[in-house]
């Protein structure tokens, strides 16, 4: 294996323009940082109460089985066990939750626990609480379940046969939800068209991002109030938030979400208000704080698996010269056991319908299924990456099949820059980008002209040397009203954030978001932005650490999710400094007679353009509004305390023809990697990597490349390491990090990286929204494993997950995938 | 993470440690506990008292005495691979230990717990049947000595019984000996989807495969071709498991490959 | 998991029949039992210690004799729970005279219910195929024993 | 002396001494993090293979979820709170914040405690070393080389930068 030592220090930048912003584009020293390198942190397991329990799930051992009984006795009767929670109670106390589905979806009954049935390996059947971990656990051990065994269903494909296990009774089958989607005129593209590509069958497979810390809770209940204080690290308490109220039959502020720092979430902590659920009724039942502590096999066993989906019978309409016209396909989609946040995934893909290519003709029928696995939520991606995956994978295929340079398909079919903003053809608007430009910068850092001598080099090694890029979308900034086109009854749509900022009686500027950062430095940037409002430094600036929803600077879509705190985040910031900067400037005119015309902000001061001595420090307004204000006109409308509600523009997209925009922003990514297969083995590396990234203007560039490089990361694990395989049973293979393996410092290829600057003309500060990337790295490394093996029986790569053993089935036996693929000249 | 309840007691003696695993039913010796400890937390295996090696600096010792290099059960792999008797003895075995998990894991890991635990994807059994090493095994009537070969007994089992322990482990003592280790592995350093040792001595091959069964399978080619090599491997029959990392037949290939490798690298060195 | 195999014993058929049917009997033929309760002909419980270097693989396991067809056929199941993870075990035997002795065909299909992960997966193949090793062969004793 | 369930330890853990009774069961990590209330050092794996508790137990690094805390009686424990001694950064904690080396900060106290003992060790090591020291931590958010240029630079070398 070749030893990489450090990364290329390659590092372009191209800007479309540059403007000059005070902080906003340097790279501030983050505020989190002295804290966090202190171990001075607050993660939701750090914080502990007088008197707390800790609770310890059962949970089943079995994918699919009838609950018999439930003995608790021998637990309750152990010295030191505060009490337990089963599902009979569960039923009784809560209503199920609330589905987003339409029919027949809709009628899944989703509980705190299992009531009756089992429906994946690890479900919480029953909790107990006791005075220590270790107590928790043993008592959890004498909990007596006697459960009857079913058949598991484990493949999506087989779940609609008549003979299959059925999870739901109550959904008459195991369709969660399935809609066609039918854009342009598919028929006249395939008419027109040269070539038709058919693949059989692709498969992008079941992963996730496992931040390292998983979830977990500190649940408090106010007797005297019936108010509870969930201290958490889920990622979108707004969304649990209308999840467990209506539930639990209670109003949403008696749902009071606290959280400090979060370790990571990459969307995977979206989807705990389940376990969020138990633990208020333990703090209830058993009066006394509660906390919950979720561990890495429970993790991988319940947590927020990520959509594995199928592509089958896919279609693609071509000209000779390589031109696509349009595809066909039929994505199957596994939402594993509950619909938790599905089938959202069923239309969020649909943001990014036709990848960077102009192609006119889509017809894309889509089934999501339930299956005897974990529920999947949203992942870094979130099922745009599933599709985009798709889309790339056609394209190779299509040029490997049609022996075209995938380089120059690329350039011919790409959206052009001059297009931009770009409609797609179910109505969605690229904003900005330059994706032939990305691939050049691409071409360049990863020394695309010596690719020849390269491969020559790697063959006197015994190597099989491959070239992929993968390029692909980061859509940011949702419009929910896309959850319409899934359930035509939703009442959601638009988005929005909040944000405050205030001048205390000190002059101190104080930020609070409705965000809840995961470790992308919302502290830092939203200082950055308030300071070149208010005229002074980010030091100046306290950003309240996390997020309260006692806090009021939260709203129905608050979190942090789907790639948009750059442009809502920060347009919240934005419009609640430019509001006190206003309410300073007429305090200002009140105090230095004149008008507000004739002022600035500056140097902690608001002072006179022309007469810069004649200035107020923003000490004494702060002063004045808030102890000193006699006098003041009675009309004087100042609080020095301003909320604003960031609202993007959307529309509610077409029901019926399902078009619209269903988000604001596009982000791309343009990545290139070089594998080294071994042909004996199957074992390969990937020798060399260009990240191209175009996010829009960039206001803290460090951070930036360091999300990109995090993405990177991820996609290249999904690639060749991470999976959660199940075996015929329902039994997860890979449920901790021995057999789950994720990338370690050894296996970083070197990574070179790339920045094109297309500001976005929908967006207050022309930034984009970014971090998820388009998972872009999976996609170059499938390409570039079957350019490797192309002189060894051109196998077709058919599946996202390519392990040594794939490769090495691919090698000993390129017939089996060629059988996946025809082409047919017209 | 949460282990079951369990007895500890820190001997200050090998005698002691012998009498507290002699004494106690179900006690079992901690050692580096990079295995134990973690199968503990999964509540799989559990002993009922764990009786701490840790202690016993007398188990740690590296010494070489004419012809025979003897490490003691308590050496750890940080101290192998640092140790001048191992490099000028026998120095596979601080390569092999450099390629074990991590820093944290080799600093507490020790070349007895690494045997005694025998998980089939550890580096040193087959190493060490490759070596055609030898154990020291105490109990309360003495001390035997047990070859690598009769060592291992199956995944988890060895030659060491109730209430006896593992004391040292030693090998021929030859600065150039022609070893090799090879391994395929899921990551870079991670866990073994096969490996192979090969020892070349004149006209003696020995090659032991891991990964491959419940202990490590010992192959004597009668030659270091490659051809006969590959022969061994096939007419050895081997039937891995399958796990979500390696197909049976990948295993069987990869071990195939991986004796190839480790005879050339065994080659290359003598 | 899949096993299967043939045994011999100089023993006539009936004698390795009642062996094989006796609860007492089978219970020294496994290994680690500590415990043992009969609840009727058919339905018995064992607690077992499956001695492990890393330590006892602690087990209770219920056995149900699903069918039986004296003296040449029985069919059993096991369940074993306690190490976080369910064992299934369904297991038959067939038994035919052959010359002076009896031929003794068997089969077991092993699973196991939980998370259990490739240390399940790659230990309990071999476990499993030890375990029946030292099955058969204090079988074989406990055959002798009852032969006299 | 006889197995016991339970034993009084002492341990010194940045410089302070803790007595506590403990179970022989307890993991240290949860010791330090639920008994001694030292939070910083984190848990991420079940199985010793994230290293976010990452310790240096008398000068040696270890994950303190694969060692019992009655295991370190007497001994003397450094975690992530003792780095900065009255909360004057090292080098190598600020060189984490100059090179963006943490975004969510789980793996960083391990992170740190890793690096910490590589630099004792080896105090100018190449990133291939700096690679290999590391690899028993893991981290989601950086993909690494962040981490790695930020060590490289603690050591006093140049910085192959990415900026």
């Amino acid at each position: 294996m070749s030893e990489t030592i450090a990364p290329s220090e390659a590092l372009v930048v191209e800007e479309t323009q540059a403007p000059q912003r005070g902080f906003a584009g340097q790279n501030v020293p983050r505020k989190e940082d002295k804290r966090l390198v202190q171990g001075e942190g607050l993660f939701v397991d750090d914080i502990k109460r007088h008197g707390m329990g800790y609770a310890h799930y059962v949970r089943s051992p079995y994918a699919h089985a009838n609950i018999l009984s439930i003995d608790v006795s021998k637990a309750e009767a152990l010295g030191g066990v505060y009490g337990t929670l089963l599902g009979e109670e569960v039923a009784a106390l809560t209503d199920p939750f609330f589905q987003i589905s339409s029919p027949p979806g809709a009628h899944v009954k989703d509980y705190a626990l299992a009531v009756g049935k089992v429906r994946h390996v690890g479900e919480p059947v029953a909790v107990v609480v006791a005075e220590t971990r270790e107590l928790a656990r043993d008592a959890a051990d004498l909990v007596e379940v006697s459960y009857e065994p079913l058949p598991a269903l484990t493949d999506a494909r087989r779940a609609l046969d008549t003979d299959a296990p059925q999870l739901h009774d109550e959904t008459g089958g195991n369709l969660s939800w399935s809609g066609l989607y039918s854009w342009g005129d598919v028929d006249s593209a395939f008419a027109e068209a040269d070539r038709v590509i058919t693949i059989g069958e692709l498969h992008f497979d079941r992963f996730n991002s496992t931040p390292l810390e998983c979830d977990g809770a500190l649940v408090e209940f106010n007797r005297g109030t019936g108010q509870w204080t969930i201290h958490t690290n889920n990622q979108f308490p707004g969304f649990a938030a209308i999840m467990m109220g209506p539930a639990m039959r209670t109003g949403l502020d008696k749902l009071r979400f606290v959280t400090q720092d979060i370790g990571g979430g990459f969307g995977n902590k979206i989807t705990s208000h389940p376990q969020l659920v138990a633990m208020c009724l333990l703090a209830r039942k058993l009066n006394r704080p509660i906390n919950w502590t979720e561990w890495r096999t429970d993790f991988h066993l319940t947590m927020s698996h990520g959509n594995e989906r199928w592509f089958l019978d896919t279609q693609v309409a071509v000209k000779a010269d390589g031109t696509l016209l349009g595809f066909r396909t039929k994505a199957v989609d596994d939402a594993g056991a509950y619909l938790r946040y599905e089938p959202l995934g069923g239309v969020i893909w649909a943001q990014v319908t036709p990848g960077c290519y102009r192609w006119q003709h889509v017809e894309l029928e889509f089934t999501q299924v339930m299956t005897n696995k974990a529920p999947v939520s949203p992942n870094r991606g979130y099922s745009r990456m599933q599709h985009l995956w798709f889309t790339e994978r056609v394209i190779d295929i299509v040029a490997h099949e049609l022996e075209l340079d995938p380089v120059e398909v690329r350039k011919l079919n790409y959206i052009k820059a001059d297009e931009m903003p770009y409609t797609t053809p179910n109505g969605c608007v690229y904003d900005s980008g330059d994706y032939s430009r990305m691939l050049d910068v691409a071409l360049e850092l990863i020394g695309y002209d010596s690719l020849d001598e390269k491969r020559k080099e790697a063959a006197s090694r015994g190597r099989l040397l491959g070239f992929g890029i993968g390029s692909t979308l980061d859509s940011g900034t949702n419009n929910f009203g896309q959850s319409r086109l899934i359930n035509p009854e939703l009442q959601f749509s638009g988005n929005n954030e909040v944000a405050s900022v205030k001048l205390d009686i000190f002059g101190e500027v104080v930020v609070t978001l409705g965000t809840t950062p995961q470790g992308q430095g919302h502290e830092t940037t939203a200082s950055m932005v308030v300071a070149d409002i208010l005229g002074v430094t980010p030091d100046d600036v306290n950003v309240r650490a996390g997020h309260d929803s006692y806090w009021n600077s939260h709203a129905g879509f608050s979190g942090t999710y789907a790639s948009q705190f750059a442009v809502t985040g920060l347009g919240a910031v934005k419009g609640a400094a430019d509001k006190l900067a206003d309410e300073i400037k007429r305090l200002g005119s009140v105090i230095l007679g004149c008008s507000t015309d004739d002022l600035e902000l500056a140097e902690g001061h608001v002072r006179m353009k022309a007469n810069p001595e004649a200035a107020l420090p923003l000490m004494a307004c702060g002063a004045i509004i808030n102890a000193n204000n006699a006098g003041l006109p009675e009309d004087l409308d100042v609080t020095l305390n301003a909320r604003y509600v960031y609202r993007p523009p959307f529309e509610v997209p077409d029901v019926e023809t399902k078009y619209g925009n269903l988000t604001l922003t596009y982000a791309a990514q343009v990545h290139a990697a070089l594998v080294e297969v071994d042909p004996e083995t199957g074992v390969y590396d990937v020798v060399d990597y260009a990240a191209v990234d175009d996010c829009g203007s960039r206001i803290h560039p460090q951070i930036i490349e360091g999300q990109v490089m995090g993405a990177t990361a991820h996609a290249l694990g999904a690639a060749t390491y991470e999976t959660f395989a199940y075996d015929d049973d329902g039994n997860l293979l890979t449920p901790n990090f021995y057999d789950y393996h994720v990338p370690h410092a050894m296996d970083m290829p070197p990574i070179s990286m790339g920045y094109v600057e297309s500001p976005s003309p929908f967006t207050a500060l022309g930034t984009k929204g970014m971090g998820e990337g388009g998972g872009a790295g999976i996609h170059a490394v499938c390409a570039a494993l079957q350019d490797a093996l192309k002189e060894r029986g051109r196998p077709l790569v058919h599946d996202s997950f390519n392990p040594y053993h794939r490769v090495w089935e691919m090698l000993a036996d390129p017939e089996a995938s060629r059988k996946l693929v025809s082409v047919e000249t017209r | 993470m949460l282990l079951r309840e369990v007895e500890y007691a820190r001997p200050s003696s090998v005698e002691e440690a012998i009498e507290l695993l002699a004494g106690h039913e179900g006690a079992r010796a901690l050692a580096g506990g990079q295995t134990i400890v973690n199968v503990m937390k999964a509540r799989a295996a559990s002993p009922d008292v764990l009786v701490d090696l840790n202690r016993l600096e007398g188990l740690r010792s590296i010494s070489v005495s004419g012809e025979t290099l003897r490490i003691g059960a308590m050496a750890t792999y940080t101290q192998i691979m640092a140790s001048s008797e191992v490099e000028v003895s026998r120095p596979i075995l601080a390569e092999v230990s450099a390629q074990i998990a991590d820093v944290q894991v080799r600093n507490r890991g020790t070349i007895g717990g690494n045997i005694c635990s025998n998980d089939p994807t550890n580096h040193l059994p087959p190493l060490l049947v490759a070596l055609d090493g030898s154990m020291t095994v105490r109990g309360a009537d003495g001390e035997r000595s047990v070859s690598a070969s009769d060592f291992f007994l199956g995944v988890y089992m060895t030659a060491v019984g109730e209430g006896e322990l593992l004391t040292s482990v030693s090998v021929p003592a030859a600065a150039n000996a022609a070893d090799g280790f090879a391994s395929v592995t899921v990551g870079r350093d991670g866990t073994c989807l096969a490996n192979a040792a090969a020892c070349l001595a004149g006209d003696v091959v020995r090659i032991a495969l891991g990964c491959v069964d419940a202990v490590p399978v010992l192959l004597t080619p009668t030659s270091s071709d490659e051809s006969s090599v590959r022969q061994a491997v096939q007419e050895a029959d081997i039937d891995p498991p399958s796990d979500v990392h390696a197909s049976s037949e990948y295993r069987r290939h990869l071990a195939e490959v991986c004796a190839v490798r480790a005879v050339d690298k065994a080659s290359r060195r003598g | 998991m899949n096993v299967a195999g043939e045994k011999r014993f100089d023993a006539p058929r009936q004698t390795v029949w009642q062996v094989l049917n006796s609860p007492e009997s089978m219970a020294k033929t496994m290994p680690g039992v500590d415990g043992f309760e009969v609840h009727d002909e058919r339905h018995w419980t064992a607690n077992v210690k499956v001695p492990l270097g890393l330590g006892g693989l602690r087990m209770k396991i219920n056995f149900e004799k699903l069918e039986e067809r004296e003296p040449e056929f029985a069919r059993l199941s096991a369940k074993g729970e306690g190490v976080g993870a369910i064992m299934n075990m369904q297991t038959s035997f067939e038994l035919e005279e052959a010359e002076g002795g009896t031929l003794m065909k068997w089969a077991a299909d092993v699973s196991i219910a939980g998370p259990v992960g490739s240390m399940g997966q790659r230990v309990l193949q071999p476990i499993v195929n030890q375990q029946v090793g030292n099955v058969l062969r204090s079988l074989e004793q406990q055959v002798q024993e009852a032969d006299g | 002396m006889e197995p016991t369930a339970s034993k009084a330890i002492t341990v010194e853990v940045n410089g302070t001494v803790y007595e506590r009774d403990v179970e022989s069961r307890r993991l240290l990590v949860h010791f330090v993090r639920d008994d001694l209330d030292l939070t910083g050092s984190h848990v991420g794996c079940d199985t010793g293979n994230c290293g976010a508790c990452s310790m240096i137990v008398d000068g040696q690094l270890v994950k303190t979820c694969m060692l019992l805390a009655v295991q370190a009686d007497g001994a003397k424990i450094e975690t992530v709170e003792g780095l900065a001694a009255g909360g004057e950064l090292t080098n190598l904690q600020q060189s984490f914040s100059d090179h963006h080396a943490l975004q969510c900060g789980y793996c960083t106290p391990g992170m740190l405690m890793s690096a910490t003992a590589l630099l004792r060790e080896n105090p100018k090591p190449s990133p291939a070393e700096i690679r290999k020291g590391l690899q028993g931590n893991i981290c989601r958010c950086t993909g690494y080389w962040n981490i790695i240029e930020a060590v490289t630079a603690a050591s006093g070398q140049e910085v192959a930068s990415n900026e």
